[in-house]
């Protein structure tokens, strides 16, 4: 696989050449189980700027949309929940996601400046009401004209008519459009699309990543949550790689596909079916018991004795961040 | 004696006629110048007619404020005409009486009441066809007969002393009645009488409504209206007395003496022909022993029951005969408390040794039995438990047993049973069957099949005898052989407890026989009552 | 598909539902005559009552012959029951009027202290139990819990003894029982009304804690829905999200919670309808207990039993106009 | 609905956190007064002997003490030491009962969820319907047509509560019918009885018994109401019932505490079951959401 497929991303406006619109530092989430706790997202740090397409990419399970869900402060009462999440917008005040409250995120934050495409369409739908209402509901809600549903029908390629329909009427693809659609009703500065294209056909898959390419290109930001490697390739500006509950590696997205520099990172690529097409060996671990160093290590083939015992140090490198004792150097690719 | 309901069919106490007669006779202090009927007076009671027929047994020892007899009784439950015109005559052979119908007595309808009415309302309750256990009562009739408008003849099987105290029946119209299906008419929801009060409604479960009768030939009643709430829960009647809802209520000793010290209310404590015993079976092998019947008669302790049990609302009961009757003998009373020592002496004397336990025994037989008591009435357990303590510490073994008649009742001729009853007006009419050996095993007659040549020989005079002083006499022997042969341990006569607010003028109680509901009760006179 | 397609089978689901009730409720019928005929109960001494103490026994043969319980058993149940299905519901032995008339003149109350109470707890424990669902875990979802546990573990009787003791005795507030002023001379709603705050309100209270809980646990579970959560995430307000996708979607297995209890909402306005002396069902249905009238116990029984049937076939086709996911087939 | 296998695992773990739960000390409480009451009440009769028809005539209505500890109701009688038999024997008639009715269930349920098919349906269609009538006006008319006895209450409560054990057990075994361990067995020639008691029977059995033990609560509650309607155990026995009627009328007359202890008996050791059965079904079942089912 090369860069050149990429289309579109390639032209794109560079990361980092506008202003940060969410910093995240240092967050954390835990639940409280009945005998155990789970460490969902340990010690994450990212910035998304505007107009900005970043894709978290990683194994189920990895924390990728925990994350998301703590963005948005909707995790559930068992969920602690530490760190910063800045959303900074020009005209108006910084908000720190993490700490503003429910009542904040509910009236000032959700859907008009931070949206969500969730996960897993058939159950995001409320089974009782047609498309068509949640649309005209949500862009009532924010202040929208409710005729606009059928050009966000159209702008994800659903047909009007099918928003008379209750959800259960709907294929899985067409439920996937209709929540992004509702998603994009209130405009939000920054979408966070958690696998918007679970379920699509290829041209459709082209057809959505496109739709969220020009969002970014008209200044939002996205941030697109998939384990679709070749997606993100597609239309990302810069790629983070999640695993067990740790972001180890976040760098422009060329540079990564190039030259990944974390080992978990490139086998991943090495997983990809046009690549090596090597499963990554072993399992991930298991997020109630993290070994206090480096969770890859058990599967890593550059592992020592540090990194079973050290926690990984994040150093900054000049285009991004490898959370590795032993980072690949560039060229280490097979 | 009470079945699992409470006692519904004899209801509503005053009569007409008898109403008219407290004008006269009591002196009632119905001010003039309170304006004629102004008030609505409310009572409350538990219980309910099923019919407000009389032919269906309702108001039969007084005619319940809707309907008159020919008959009725005053403030001393004397005998005073009502819709007659004088007492009825007996003839010599005491097998014909004769009534003389007083004048221009209207039904509510307006219709003219006549003596073909009397006659219809006497034959219906003999008819077989109607559900009536009057019947009974009046097994010695004959015919009746109604000569012309205004005269009625009875014509009797046997002679019979009490007969006129048969006549408090209620009259119905017999042109409402006839050729109707008397156990299901519409009459018996609403109906037409000749009473001081109209029938304006009734919801069962909840109220009667009465309405005075402007035409009553005693004078028009001194309330507009009068509510009978029927509320079966003691407790809610309390309450909803406390409440000021009702003028008058009946309440259990227990639930008046919390009214004792509130200055807005006056608790009428009314003496009664009401008693409480056990009727012990001869069939009891136990109980058939004399000395040990005697023993228990000694060994309860009465006093301890009126005071701890009633709440002070009775007397100690030695027999059926209540102390305020003119039959009462006065040298069959014994001593209110126990005498356990010499219950015992009785008991050690008649070969009972202490056994096992503390239980008596004698021949191998341990001095042991079963005490029944009717489960829904409170009153009989607690009197049953009482009966059983005493009882124990004589070392005999009661064992008490809360049922239901149905199972009471083929257990009646082996186990001793809590029983109650009692009429004030006149000694036949209950203690006849209880007694009589002629009655032995039928039924609730006489369950625990007593007999006693002297007893059938006294009952028996007493009813054949016209002469009030030799009845007294063959009652008097009644009595003394009752307290020798001890088939009953008459425990105590109860005073009927009502709560009134103390507005309430006019109440004459009289006493009361075990049945009292919407009328023999302290308001049988209530259309003289008036509010200070 | 259109709401009246997906209804079009509830003619045939309503027939199908009679045709399984009618013979259960024959066979019911049978147990209960087999019951009610093996009952020790002496019908003539009951009606008799206290006069069984002086009326003879030929006196108590012949209304025992007169209303022929003494021919054999088929007989009889089969004369009961081609009385039933002709509509004419019987004698009762313990009222002295027909059954039908009894039913007639009580069950009005009785069925407007039930709807009123019912009512009251659906919309105090919808609007309570939302509310606690959304604030989980807080002081008020604590205290709502802790109120409903305690309450649940009460017998209603005691309830409303209660309530008597404090709204009638001690503060004066509402009448002690009775459907109407005692002294009223005809039947005003408001008076009705004002009596009948303190019954439904008991009735409502104690029904009320299986309703709050199960709304309460189906709106917290709801709120963590895929779809609530996506709701939530679309930014709007808090009230649309709790009561326009929390709540709509966990109404609609309370539907069915609420028919299933309804029998359990009868038993206890037999309770309150005695302890609030009210000329109710309840009552009667006690009085005829005590006095074993087969006939008017057997009645109610099988009516109420009838109307909770059709009160759940209409929970549940309202179930299924509501879910446009359920299609009634034909 | 919602498939929860395409929950990623995370949140679907968060997810189950929302069960309702008692604490920790709420069960520890429950247990310690549910091991006090089943002990004392079975060793009551040992150590604290009662004569049940018992009066002190000369002592009624004594407010609670050190000597009457919950005082004395209107005969005389100690309120704390009949509560003790009170609890004795309605737990005696809610156990016994229930156990009525959990066999009763057992049965139908059982022979629903083996069958299947016609049968099932019929018998569902029957439990429908007999779940339809009130139960307590069924409990009220069995108890009128038997007369009022331990007997009669035991089978009125009993006859009334075994539809909820039914529907348990066949939808239990429904589901077991299904699972590849009982193909395997019927598929390795074990005959339908073998199959039932060897394989099914373990599966069905704690769910019985968590069924029996909700039901108790319930059957206690029965009994105190048809005893308040004066439909139920003999008058002079101690039961909870029987007292509370009893303590009504004292309640009027100031003697509160006649009917306090009986009442918070029935309050305390009911929950304390609920609590308890609340927890063991959690621990069955993590995935139904438990709910204190009174």
């Amino acid at each position: 696989m090369t860069t050149t497929e990429s289309g579109p991303a390639i032209a794109s406006p560079r990361a980092g050449t506008s202003e940060p619109l969410l910093t995240v530092d240092g967050l954390g989430v835990e639940f409280r189980l009945r005998d155990a706790t789970v460490r969902a997202v340990s010690d994450l740090n990212l910035t998304v700027r505007a107009g900005e397409l970043l894709a978290i990419v990683g194994e189920s399970g990895c924390g990728k949309s925990v994350l998301a869900h703590a963005l948005l402060g909707l995790l559930p009462g068992n969920a602690t929940t530490t760190g910063h999440a800045v959303l900074h917008e020009p005209d108006s005040e910084p908000v720190d996601l993490i700490t503003c409250g429910q009542r904040h995120l509910a009236r000032r934050v959700r859907g008009r400046r931070v949206g969500l495409v969730p996960q897993s369409p058939a159950t995001a739908l409320n089974p009782v009401r047609t498309g068509r209402r949640l649309l005209a509901e949500t862009l009532r809600a924010h202040g929208h004209d409710r005729a606009d549903a059928d050009q966000l029908a159209v702008d994800v390629g659903l047909d009007p008519a099918d928003l008379d329909r209750y959800p259960h009427e709907l294929s899985g693809g067409m439920a996937q459009r209709l929540v992004t659609a509702l998603a994009l009703a209130p405009d939000p500065s920054l979408l966070i699309a958690d696998e918007p294209t679970t379920g699509l056909d290829r041209p459709l898959v082209d057809h959505t990543l496109d739709l969220l390419r020009r969002r970014c290109d008209n200044g939002s930001a996205v941030v697109l949550i998939t384990h679709d490697l070749a997606a993100a390739q597609r239309v990302a500006d810069t790629v983070a790689v999640m695993y067990a509950s740790r972001i180890v590696e976040h760098r422009d997205t060329d540079r990564l596909f190039t030259a990944p520099a974390h080992p978990y990172a490139s086998a991943l690529l090495d997983a990809l079916p046009d690549r090596a097409f090597r499963p990554v060996p072993g399992d991930p671990p298991m997020l109630t018991a993290l070994p206090p160093g480096c969770a890859f290590a058990p599967r890593c083939p550059h592992r020592t004795d540090t990194c079973a015992s050290q926690p990984p140090p994040t150093p900054i490198a000049d285009d991004g961040t490898v959370a590795c004792h032993h980072p690949i150097r560039t060229g280490a690719v097979t | 004696m009470t079945r699992i309901r409470p006692t519904f069919r004899r209801l509503v106490a005053s009569t007409a006629a008898a109403g008219m007669l407290v004008l006269a006779a009591c002196s009632t202090p119905t001010s003039p110048d309170s304006p004629a009927g102004g008030a609505t007076l409310v009572v409350a009671t538990s219980d309910e007619p099923d019919a407000l027929n009389p032919v269906l047994n309702f108001g039969v020892d007084g005619a319940a404020l809707i309907f008159d007899g020919l008959v009725a009784r005053d403030s001393d439950n004397r005998l005073v005409p009502a819709l007659a015109t004088a007492l009825p005559t007996v003839s010599p052979d005491g097998r014909t009486v004769t009534a003389t119908l007083r004048d221009g007595v209207q039904f509510h309808d307006g219709a003219t009441l006549s003596a073909a009415d009397v006659a219809f309302t006497y034959q219906a309750v003999l008819d077989p066809k109607v559900d009536s256990t009057l019947r009974s009562d009046l097994d010695m009739v004959e015919s009746v007969t109604a000569p012309d408008a205004t005269t009625v003849v009875f014509r009797l099987r046997y002679p019979y002393a009490p007969f006129l105290q048969r006549l408090t029946l209620g009259i119905v119209p017999s042109k409402l009645l006839s050729g109707q299906d008397i156990n299901t008419t519409g009459f018996n929801r609403k109906p037409i009488g000749t009473g001081p009060y109209k029938v304006e409604s009734w919801t069962p479960g909840d109220r009667l409504v009465l309405t005075a009768n402007e035409r009553y030939f005693g004078g028009r009643p001194a309330n507009n209206r009068v509510v009978v709430a029927f509320v079966a829960d003691d407790n809610v009647r309390a309450q909803r007395m406390r409440a000021g809802e009702f003028d008058a209520a009946e309440l259990p000793p227990k639930l008046a003496s919390g009214f004792d010290s509130d200055t807005a209310y006056r608790v009428q404590r009314v003496p009664t022909a009401d008693y409480r015993g056990v009727m012990l079976p001869m069939g009891n092998p136990v109980l058939a022993d004399p000395a040990v019947r005697r023993a228990l008669n000694l060994a309860v302790d009465r006093a301890a029951m009126v005071s701890g049990i009633l709440g002070g609302a009775g007397e100690p009961a030695f027999g059926p005969v209540p102390p305020t009757s003119e039959f009462a003998d006065p040298s069959t009373v014994g001593t209110p408390t126990a005498d356990a020592t010499a219950a015992s002496a009785l008991l050690d004397a008649a070969g009972w040794k202490p056994g096992s336990g503390g239980v008596r025994a004698k021949d191998g037989r341990p001095a042991r039995f079963t005490l029944m008591y009717p489960a829904t009435d409170t009153l009989r357990k607690d009197l049953a438990l009482a009966v059983t303590a005493d009882a124990k510490k004589i070392g005999i073994e009661v064992t008490p047993a809360g049922l239901t008649w149905d199972a009471i009742d083929p257990r009646m001729k082996s186990d001793a049973l809590l029983m109650g009853y009692g009429t004030p007006y006149d000694p036949d009419f209950v203690s006849y069957k209880l007694f009589s050996s002629q009655f032995a095993g039928q039924g609730y007659f006489n369950p625990g099949s007593y007999r006693s040549e002297v007893t059938d020989r006294a009952l028996q005079e007493g009813r054949d005898q016209i002469d009030p002083a030799l009845r007294k006499a063959a009652y008097a022997q009644f009595q003394k052989q009752l307290a020798t042969d001890v088939p009953w341990l008459f425990l105590t006569y109860l005073r009927h407890t009502y709560v009134l607010k103390s507005s309430v003028q006019g109440t004459a109680p009289r006493v009361e026989a075990h049945e009292h509901g919407v009328a023999n009760s302290i308001w049988w006179n209530i259309n003289t009552w008036t509010r200070s | 598909m259109t709401r009246s397609g997906r209804l079009a089978g509830a003619g045939a689901v309503v027939r199908r539902r009679l045709l399984v009730a009618v013979p259960v409720l024959a066979a019911t019928s049978i147990g209960m005559f087999a019951l009610g005929a093996a009952s020790p109960v002496d019908p003539a001494k009951q009606y008799a009552g206290a006069a069984a103490f002086t009326a003879s026994e030929e006196n108590l043969a012949q209304i025992r012959a007169n209303w022929g319980v003494d021919d054999p058993l088929p007989v009889q149940y089969l004369r009961w029951i081609g009385n039933l299905v002709q509509g004419d519901l019987g004698w009762s032995t313990s009222r002295h009027e027909p059954v039908a008339s009894v039913l007639s003149a009580r069950a009005g109350w009785t069925l407007l202290l039930i709807g009123v109470a019912l009512a009251l707890a659906l919309v105090g424990s919808l609007l309570l139990g939302s509310l606690a669902a959304y604030r989980r875990g807080g002081l008020f979802d604590r205290a709502l819990r802790t109120a409903a546990y305690a309450v649940q573990s009460m017998p209603v009787f005691w309830l409303g003894l209660a309530a008597i003791a404090v709204f009638a005795l001690a503060l004066g507030w509402f009448p002690a029982g009775g459907l109407t002023d005692v002294t009223a001379t005809s039947t005003s709603w408001a008076d009705v009304a004002h009596h009948l705050i303190l019954p439904v309100g008991v009735l409502a209270v104690s029904q009320a804690p299986w309703f709050v809980l199960f709304v309460r646990d189906a709106v917290a579970e709801s709120m963590r829905d895929d779809h609530v959560l996506a709701a939530r995430a679309r930014g709007l307000p808090g009230r649309t999200v709790l009561f326009g996708h929390a709540l709509r979607t966990a109404l609609l297995p309370f539907l069915t919670l609420v028919g299933t209890h309804l029998p359990e909402l009868v038993g206890g306005a037999v309770l309150v309808e005695t302890v609030f002396s009210l000329p109710g069902l309840g009552a009667v249905t006690v009085a005829a207990a005590l006095g074993s009238d087969f006939p008017l116990l057997a009645a109610i029984t099988l009516v109420t039993t009838a109307v909770v049937l059709a009160a759940n076939l209409t929970t549940d086709l309202a179930y299924a106009a509501a879910d446009p996911r359920v299609r009634l087939d034909g | 609905m919602a498939d929860l296998a395409t929950r990623p695992p995370l949140l679907h773990l968060a997810r189950s956190r929302l069960r309702l739960r008692p604490g920790q000390t709420g069960v520890v409480i429950a247990g310690l007064v549910l091991l006090v009451a089943v002990v004392g009440s079975l060793l009551a009769p040992l150590v604290w002997p009662l004569d049940q028809s018992a009066v002190a005539l000369d002592q009624t209505r004594l407010a609670p003490s050190w000597t009457h500890l919950a005082g004395t109701d209107d005969l005389g009688r100690d309120v704390a030491h009949r509560a003790v038999y009170g609890l004795r024997v309605s737990l005696l008639v809610g156990a016994v009962a229930a156990l009525v009715a959990t066999v009763l269930g057992g049965v139908v349920g059982g022979i629903a969820g083996m069958l299947g098919g016609r049968v099932d349906r019929l018998l569902m269609r029957m439990v429908d319907t007999i779940a339809a009538m009130p139960h307590l006006l069924l409990g009220i008319f069995i108890v009128a047509m038997l007369r009022p006895s331990l007997g009669a209450v035991i089978a009125s409560v009993g006859l009334t509560h075994w539809l909820s054990t039914a529907r348990i057990v066949r939808s239990e075994l429904l589901s077991l019918r299904t699972r590849p361990f009982v193909d395997a067995a019927i598929s390795g020639g074990a005959g339908r009885f073998r199959v039932l008691t060897r394989h099914l029977l373990p599966h069905v059995l704690p769910r019985l018994a968590l069924a029996t033990t909700l039901m108790i609560p319930h059957a206690v509650w029965h009994e105190t109401a048809l005893s308040f309607l004066g439909l139920g155990l003999p008058p002079h026995l101690a039961s909870l019932g029987n007292m509370i009627n009893d303590g009504q009328g004292s309640l009027l007359t100031g003697a509160w505490w006649a009917s306090l202890a009986p009442g918070a008996v029935i309050v305390v050791v009911t929950l304390a079951i609920a609590v308890l059965a609340a927890r063991w079904r959690d621990r069955l079942d993590p995935r139904v959401r438990a709910e204190l089912h009174l």
